[in-house]
């Protein structure tokens, strides 16, 4: 019923861009309009957000509130949107990851306030257009477009290295999608149309599908990031403001993952089936080889990073572990598991490393430093931002009962269907995991107060305290009850497993 | 009796005449433009031999713009050159190095 | 028989004037041995029963470029003596070079590349034709276009070489408006707190 | 009748957690005496439902309840959700936990009396003791883990509770990585349960799993192993991470750290006794894998009589005790091994008691001592706190199993079994058990002669107000010391050879030794006859006979002995180098291999090489350009000429054949 009249995607799309630009015009002399103004708009998307979600009928595994319209006819490019079981999780994060971030960046921004708010609104509106695009070229342009406000935000507001750090991450991202472009191309040849749809029932043979396979790595195996492409993402997230580190580790490292989703494994099951290998082996080296490189960092932020990627090698695991679970137990109950368990753990870790950066970004406005050496006793001088930053952690570490145990626990058990070795090997980021964050709590948390500024500490403030409240309920809701969530993917899931399973060679 | 190639191989020998008259002059910015002009009119002798023996105007329609353009070329040349010789007082092809990379 | 003696002695003073433009020492030499090889120029043209543009090229060519030209020279004072020195030391390359081109590009017009338009030699046209017209009908129906595009690269030549050229007057003072506009009402206005003392008796 | 006990179970589960959100978010507000209120409140509740449910269970023989509260998640067929299994076993742990810990929450009142963490303490052992109760009345694989977790995160919590002290912090952390290596192995058989039965739950698992007898699973290549003595051993990798067997007990002793209540109740009483609780649990599964049962018995014999040994050299009240526990989880191991699980669980139940009863005690004299904690600034205690010496008296004589008290009757329940036991392993099982009473008693006794008699080494200043602790820490120890009294003459009767746990656990006919034993047991005072006939309670006197020579009558004997023994003493104080061994190979490795990986991978290699490098040579490369334009005219004229010639000869496809036109070549 909602979902017929209403141009939902549409509105998701342009209501923040809309609100970007008319936060830009009210200027930087007015800050406090700016940021209510920036308030009012993000939780507009954020209702326009929960609408679209009570409105899709998660029985159906399609896409839905699908939307057509001609835009550049001679090549049949056209503004076409819809959403489904993966990607509606994802905009909800986008849109209530907003909110946090603009809340976040309260007092703390006064240079150029209305822009740094502006870039955030815009940011969000390209990603909510990345997740809900159905039409190559709309895709790529909202790919790519989403680089700038982001590269903006680490440009400006960043660190003292922030501009090696922004165009690195520019250049790394950029570099990667281009071949992405290429393979769109070839395929807008083979079938005439940019439709999605239409590349997922096109035939391909084998060694075509590895070349767009290979394509489409490069430019998501860079988004993920994934172990050889991943050194941008340290740089990026020590250099970046915190509403730029929460949005960067919560949504854009998603793209990756949902590019994966949408594109690598449905145009090229063969060559996703043929190269499982090589991208276990890479998702398992992001899992083991990134902890232990995450115990040795000095700087919080460069930790989460590092912990991020760990997490997200859980994600490719997850995803193209379903091969050999397939061959192994003949059944897709295993391989849903995986799908159903990579899917939560973006979720959750969206949330997570999130509320992790928050939290650094608190102790950064107290004390402008991010090593992990200046900090120590923290919890003397700030106890309830220790219990909340406990909490974190321990979501972190994937403790059950928190959502990040939820994403590990299925994918390990997933993958323990297709090899033992493989289980073996993704479980060991329990005692990693758990190493590098509670090493990290211990020396700035713990202990006795380390010297005089941290005993000048203030304990968090209401604004702060509501910020870590507000994420600190998705971290342990869906660790207690993720059902919600699944209900949402499920469906998506089975049609997407039956495409992806299903192999191309055939026909030809 | 003349034949097409004649006037080709005159036009071709006078536009090596200017090409080395540009490569031997190293010493005043004048010259160059002189020999810009001799390499036109090279071309212009082509353009005028090839609309005569094909029977075709067209040839010569073109000259008579590269004549505009030759023109109008030689007028700015020599103006930059006085905006040169007035800035720099000197027009040696010498001590004009200052636009590299 | 008569047409090879004017093509070749008109030739071969063209590529004389041309050697001497490049070698002579003196800059008015080299812009008359222009004018020379402009002439003999037009002499061939002639010859190609291309009167109009011939007559073209000694007005336009000769008689405004070479002027200008004559006239740069003799505004800049070049010094001469440094204008020659060290012409020797670069000759042997440059001839090297022409020669090498020279000999490429004869080989390749001289050959029977062109074979099919060669032996129809000087094509002979009827006593009532006249080059000025046909070119001029070609131009102003087919070629109008361009032709207004030439008259406005004239122009922009003529405009640019007069704003390069020109030098500010020193002495004007013209008013800049939009700096008077931009006053705003602090700089001009200083308000002093003065304390009011009672005028003497 | 089953929704009844749904509902007593939820409160169970539920009071303390209540009691633990409020004391913990409201701490403040509450007060010191409004927070431990509140959570004795809670857990009493707790203890009363579970004795309740412990009533309708066992005497009014109520059918197992297996009930599921919500689903979890349902995902691809399978479906993970949260419920309650409560058996005879269940009902047991579930009276033993919220009773030992109601016990605590009283004690601490006293214990932490000045502490400015009092809430928060609070709040911890109530949520603990949500997390145990979650994890025995679990009726799945998710929910135990859950449990499982939950209480590694809270015995960090508390053993850190002194955040401050440097040991602390590093205890904590310690306890937490180990307890997640264990986790690991714990995942791993989760994993395998799940893809050889395709579901967690409990019954379904058991109603599969003797069908996998055959199956096979090949991890190194060409060693075939049976699944199920993999899927076992995982799970019991598990158990010994949690319960603190040998390669993984290295923790157990740092926990001292944490304050006394704690060490009781968690680190005595209920957590560590998870790990045996899941071996009982999941008896079905283990009957099947002789392999799996003979590991058990000779890791469990290991942990018996090593830890026990080192008990003898500490010279920390707590750490002795500590190791004492140790000791004690690993005769519940052997009796795992040898197939006698009701006999571990009989001991696990009179071990909570007696233990909680010892370390409550060992708090009291801290308290009373002002937080001294080392026994060579102690003596002659016995005058001054009576109370405190005879409940620690009494726990002792449970711990030594001097015949009649609980201690005796599992303990000599679980050698006897073990003797029986014909799995591989049981000889040399027999043999550590067996040096493990002499070791038990000797360090047991050591404790109660060089605390409460022997020579009077407490400084001056200490003795001035040196007086027995306050009613609400001696009143738990009186309560403490009634059932590890008398629990034995009770329970042992039904428990072990009444079928009591029918419904809980499953042996195999073959293994059955508890069945043997208890063809000649014929009542309480026969059982304690025959025991006066076997070696340990000689073992066990003798044990006692050299604590007092060496401590009451000669104190410096021990000194010289210590001297004279050299490389064995040092070995024993350096708890066999296990500190040392993780410290060197983990701790550092892992450090050092993270360094290596990240300051050659990613900083050098990758970002050096291959980032940075590219963009470098792109530098260096366009720099080697920038000089081609000289900026003077003639060497742009000239390159124009080089092209000019290259596109001329481009253009004349066929020299020869143009050179002879002119007859310069030969054409071809």
């Amino acid at each position: 019923m909602i979902s017929s009249q209403l141009p939902l995607l549409s509105l998701l799309i342009w209501t923040p861009i809309l609100g970007g630009v008319w936060v830009l015009i009210a200027g930087d002399n007015k800050p406090q309009t700016v940021r209510y103004l920036a308030l009012f708009v993000s939780l507009l998307v954020f209702a326009l957000a929960t609408l679209l979600y009570l409105g899709f009928d998660s029985s159906r595994g399609n896409m839905q509130f699908v939307e057509f319209g001609r835009w550049i006819e001679a090549f049949n490019i056209n503004y076409h949107l819809g959403v489904d079981g993966i990607a509606l999780p994802l905009i909800l994060l986008t849109a209530f990851t907003t909110i946090l971030v603009v809340l976040a960046s309260w007092e703390v921004i006064e240079r150029r306030l209305s822009q740094y708010m502006a870039a955030f609104l815009v940011l969000e509106g390209l990603m909510i257009g990345v997740f809900s695009a159905l039409d190559a070229v709309l895709f790529y342009v909202f790919w790519e477009a989403m680089l700038i406000p982001m590269f903006l935000i680490i440009g400006i507001w960043g660190g003292p290295r922030r501009v090696y750090a922004t165009i690195k991450f520019f250049l790394y991202t950029f570099f990667g999608s281009v071949f992405m472009l290429v393979a769109f191309l070839y395929l807008y040849g083979q079938t005439g149309t940019f439709a999605i749809q239409a590349f997922h029932e096109l035939a391909l043979p084998l060694d075509v599908q590895k070349l767009i396979f290979i394509a489409f790595l490069l430019a998501f195996a860079v988004k993920i990031p994934m172990w050889p492409v991943h050194t941008w993402l340290p740089d990026a997230h020590v250099e970046a403001p915190t509403g730029g580190s929460v949005i960067l580790a919560a949504i854009m490292l998603k793209m990756g993952g949902y590019g994966f989703l949408r594109f690598s494994l449905p145009i090229t099951p063969d060559a996703s089936m043929a190269l499982d290998g090589l991208m276990i082996a890479l998702s398992l080296i992001a899992v083991v080889y990134i902890g232990f490189v995450a115990l040795v960092q000095q700087d919080m932020k460069k930790l989460i990073a590092y912990s991020s990627i760990a997490h997200m090698g859980f994600v490719t695991l997850g995803f193209f572990v379903i091969y050999a679970i397939v061959q192994n137990t003949g059944s897709t109950s295993g391989a849903t598991l995986a799908l159903g368990g990579a899917m939560v753990q973006m979720i959750s870790h969206g949330f997570i490393s999130g509320a992790l950066f928050l939290c650094v970004g608190v102790l950064y406005d107290r004390m402008h430093s991010r090593e992990i050496g200046d900090y120590g006793g923290v919890a003397n001088p700030m106890p309830q931002f220790a219990a909340f930053m406990m909490l974190f952690a321990m979501a972190n570490a994937g403790l059950p009962g928190t959502s990040g145990f939820v994403g590990e626990f299925m994918v390990i058990l997933a993958s323990f269907q297709a090899s033992f070795w493989i289980a073996f090997l993704a479980a060991t980021t329990l005692i990693l995991g758990a190493a590098y964050t509670l090493w990290m709590y211990k020396r700035v948390i713990f202990g006795d107060i380390a010297n005089s500024s941290v005993a000048a500490l203030k304990d968090i403030s209401p604004r702060e305290k509501l910020i870590l409240i507000l994420v600190a309920v998705p971290v342990l809701l869906f660790g207690l009850w993720p059902q919600p969530l699944f209900e949402i993917m499920n469906p998506t899931l089975e049609v997407l497993l039956d495409t992806v399973t299903r192999s191309k060679l055939g026909g030809i | 009796m003349l034949t097409l190639s004649h006037f080709l191989i005159l036009a071709a020998v006078l536009f090596c005449i200017s090409i080395a008259g540009i490569f031997i002059n190293r010493k005043n910015v004048l010259l160059l433009l002189m020999c810009i002009e001799l390499m036109l009119l090279a071309v212009n002798i082509n353009f005028v031999a090839f609309s005569h023996f094909l029977g075709d105007i067209h040839g010569q329609v073109f000259v008579f713009f590269i004549l505009t353009v030759a023109a109008a070329e030689s007028a700015i040349g020599l103006a930059i050159l006085v905006v040169l010789f007035r800035n720099r007082d000197t027009i040696n092809v010498e001590d004009l190095d200052s636009m590299k990379g | 028989m008569f047409e090879q003696i004017i093509f070749y002695s008109f030739g071969t003073m063209l590529l004389l004037s041309a050697l001497m433009v490049i070698s002579v020492r003196n800059p008015v030499y080299a812009a008359l041995f222009l004018v020379l090889a402009f002439f003999s120029t037009s002499a061939i043209w002639l010859l190609l029963r291309a009167e109009f543009l011939a007559i073209v090229l000694v007005l336009v060519y000769v008689g405004a470029v070479m002027v200008l030209f004559l006239f740069v020279v003799m505004m800049l004072d070049i010094n001469l003596a440094r204008l020659r020195a060290g012409f020797m030391r670069y000759l042997p390359a440059g001839a090297l070079v022409a020669l090498v081109l020279a000999a490429s590009m004869v080989l390749v017009v001289g050959g029977e590349g062109f074979n099919e338009i060669r032996e129809s030699g000087l094509a002979e046209r009827g006593p009532a034709y006249s080059n000025t017209a046909e070119l001029g009908e070609a131009l102003f129906t087919a070629y109008l276009y361009p032709l207004e595009i030439a008259g406005a690269i004239l122009l922009v030549a003529i405009i640019a070489a007069i704003a390069l050229t020109q030098r500010a007057k020193r002495e004007t003072k013209a008013q800049n408006p939009d700096a008077q506009v931009a006053v705003r009402r602090q700089d001009r206005v200083r308000l002093v707190k003065m304390s009011s003392e009672r005028d003497s008796e | 009748m089953a929704d009844y006990l749904t509902t007593l179970c939820l409160i169970v589960v539920l009071a303390p957690l209540t009691g633990s959100m409020l004391a913990g978010l409201f701490g403040s507000a509450l007060g010191r005496a409004g927070a431990h209120w509140v959570t004795i409140i809670g857990v009493a509740i707790a203890t009363l439902a579970s004795a309740l449910v412990f009533k309708a269970q066992v005497f009014d023989g109520a059918a197992v309840l297996n009930v599921n509260l919500y689903e979890w998640a349902a995902l691809g067929g399978i479906s993970f959700n949260i419920g309650f299994l409560v058996d005879s076993l269940t009902a047991t742990m579930m009276l033993v936990v919220t009773f030992v810990s109601w016990m605590i929450h009283v004690y601490t009142i006293g214990y932490m009396h000045d502490d400015p963490g009092y809430q928060r303490f609070f709040s911890y052992i109530s949520l603990f003791t949500f997390a145990m109760l979650m994890l025995i009345m679990a009726n799945n694989f998710l929910q135990l883990f859950f449990g499982w977790e939950a209480v590694g995160l809270v015995s960090y919590l508390l053993i850190g509770f002194w955040f401050k002290r440097e040991s602390a912090i590093f205890a904590n952390m310690k306890a937490f990585l180990v307890n997640r290596v264990g986790d690991f192995g714990f995942l791993i058989g989760i994993a395998a349960i799940l893809f050889y039965t395709g579901s967690l739950n409990y019954t379904t698992v058991f109603a599969v799993v003797p069908s996998l007898t055959g199956t096979t699973i090949n991890v190194f290549g060409n060693a075939d192993w049976s699944v199920l003595s993999f899927i076992c051993i995982a799970l019991f990798i598990g158990a010994m991470g949690k319960s603190a067997q040998v390669p993984l007990h290295v923790w157990l002793p740092d926990s001292m750290e944490g304050p006394t209540p704690i060490s009781a109740l968690i680190h005595a009483a209920t957590m560590v006794t998870a790990g045996i609780f899941m071996v009982a649990r999941m008896s079905p599964l283990f009957e099947l894998s002789e392999a799996a049962l003979t590991f058990i018995l000779v890791i469990g014999a290991t942990t018996a009589l090593f830890m026990g040994l080192l008990g003898v050299v500490q010279h920390d009240i707590k750490r002795v005790i500590a190791y004492s526990t140790l000791s004690q989880l690993g005769y519940m191991t052997v009796a795992l091994g040898a197939s006698a699980y009701s006999a571990a669980i009989f001991h696990l139940v009179t071990h909570a008691f007696f233990k909680a009863l010892l370390f409550l005690g060992a708090g009291s004299v801290i308290i009373a001592l002002h937080h001294e904690q080392d026994m060579r600034r102690m003596g002659r205690l016995s005058r001054f706190m009576p109370f405190t010496w005879l409940t620690m008296l009494a726990g002792t004589l449970a711990l030594v199993g001097f015949p009649g008290t609980s201690g005796f009757f599992s303990k000599d329940a679980i050698i006897e079994a073990v003797h029986l036991s014909e799995l591989p392993g049981a000889g040399y099982a027999y043999f550590c058990v067996l040096a493990g009473v002499f070791i038990t008693s000797l360090y047991s006794f050591r404790l109660l002669f060089l605390v409460f008699h022997g020579r009077d080494n407490v400084d001056s200043h200490a003795k001035g107000h040196l007086f027995e602790s306050p009613p609400v820490v001696v009143l738990p120890l009186l309560i403490l010391a009634v059932p590890s009294l008398l629990l034995g003459l009770v329970a042992i009767g039904p428990l072990l050879f009444g079928g009591y746990f029918a419904d809980a656990i499953h042996v195999a006919p073959a293994h059955d030794v508890l069945a043997r034993l208890g063809e000649d047991y014929h009542g309480v005072l026969g059982f304690m006859l025959h025991g006066l006939m076997t070696p340990p309670l000689w073992l066990a006197v003798a044990g006692f006979i050299v604590a007092w020579y060496c401590y009451q009558l000669r104190p410096e004997l021990p000194g010289r002995i210590a001297a004279a023994s050299g490389g064995l003493y040092r070995l024993l104080l350096n708890k066999y180098g296990f500190d040392d061994f993780n410290q060197a190979v983990f701790a550092r490795g892992a450090r050092g291999l993270g360094g290596l990986l990240w300051r050659i991978g990613d900083v050098r290699l990758i970002d050096g090489l291959i980032v940075n490098g590219s963009a470098n040579s792109v530098r260096r490369f366009s720099g080697l350009i920038r000089h081609a334009q000289s900026g003077f005219l003639y060497h742009y004229a000239f390159a124009m000429i080089v092209g000019l010639v290259l596109l001329l000869a481009l253009f004349v496809q066929d020299w020869p054949a143009l050179l002879a036109q002119y007859g310069l070549m030969q054409p071809r």
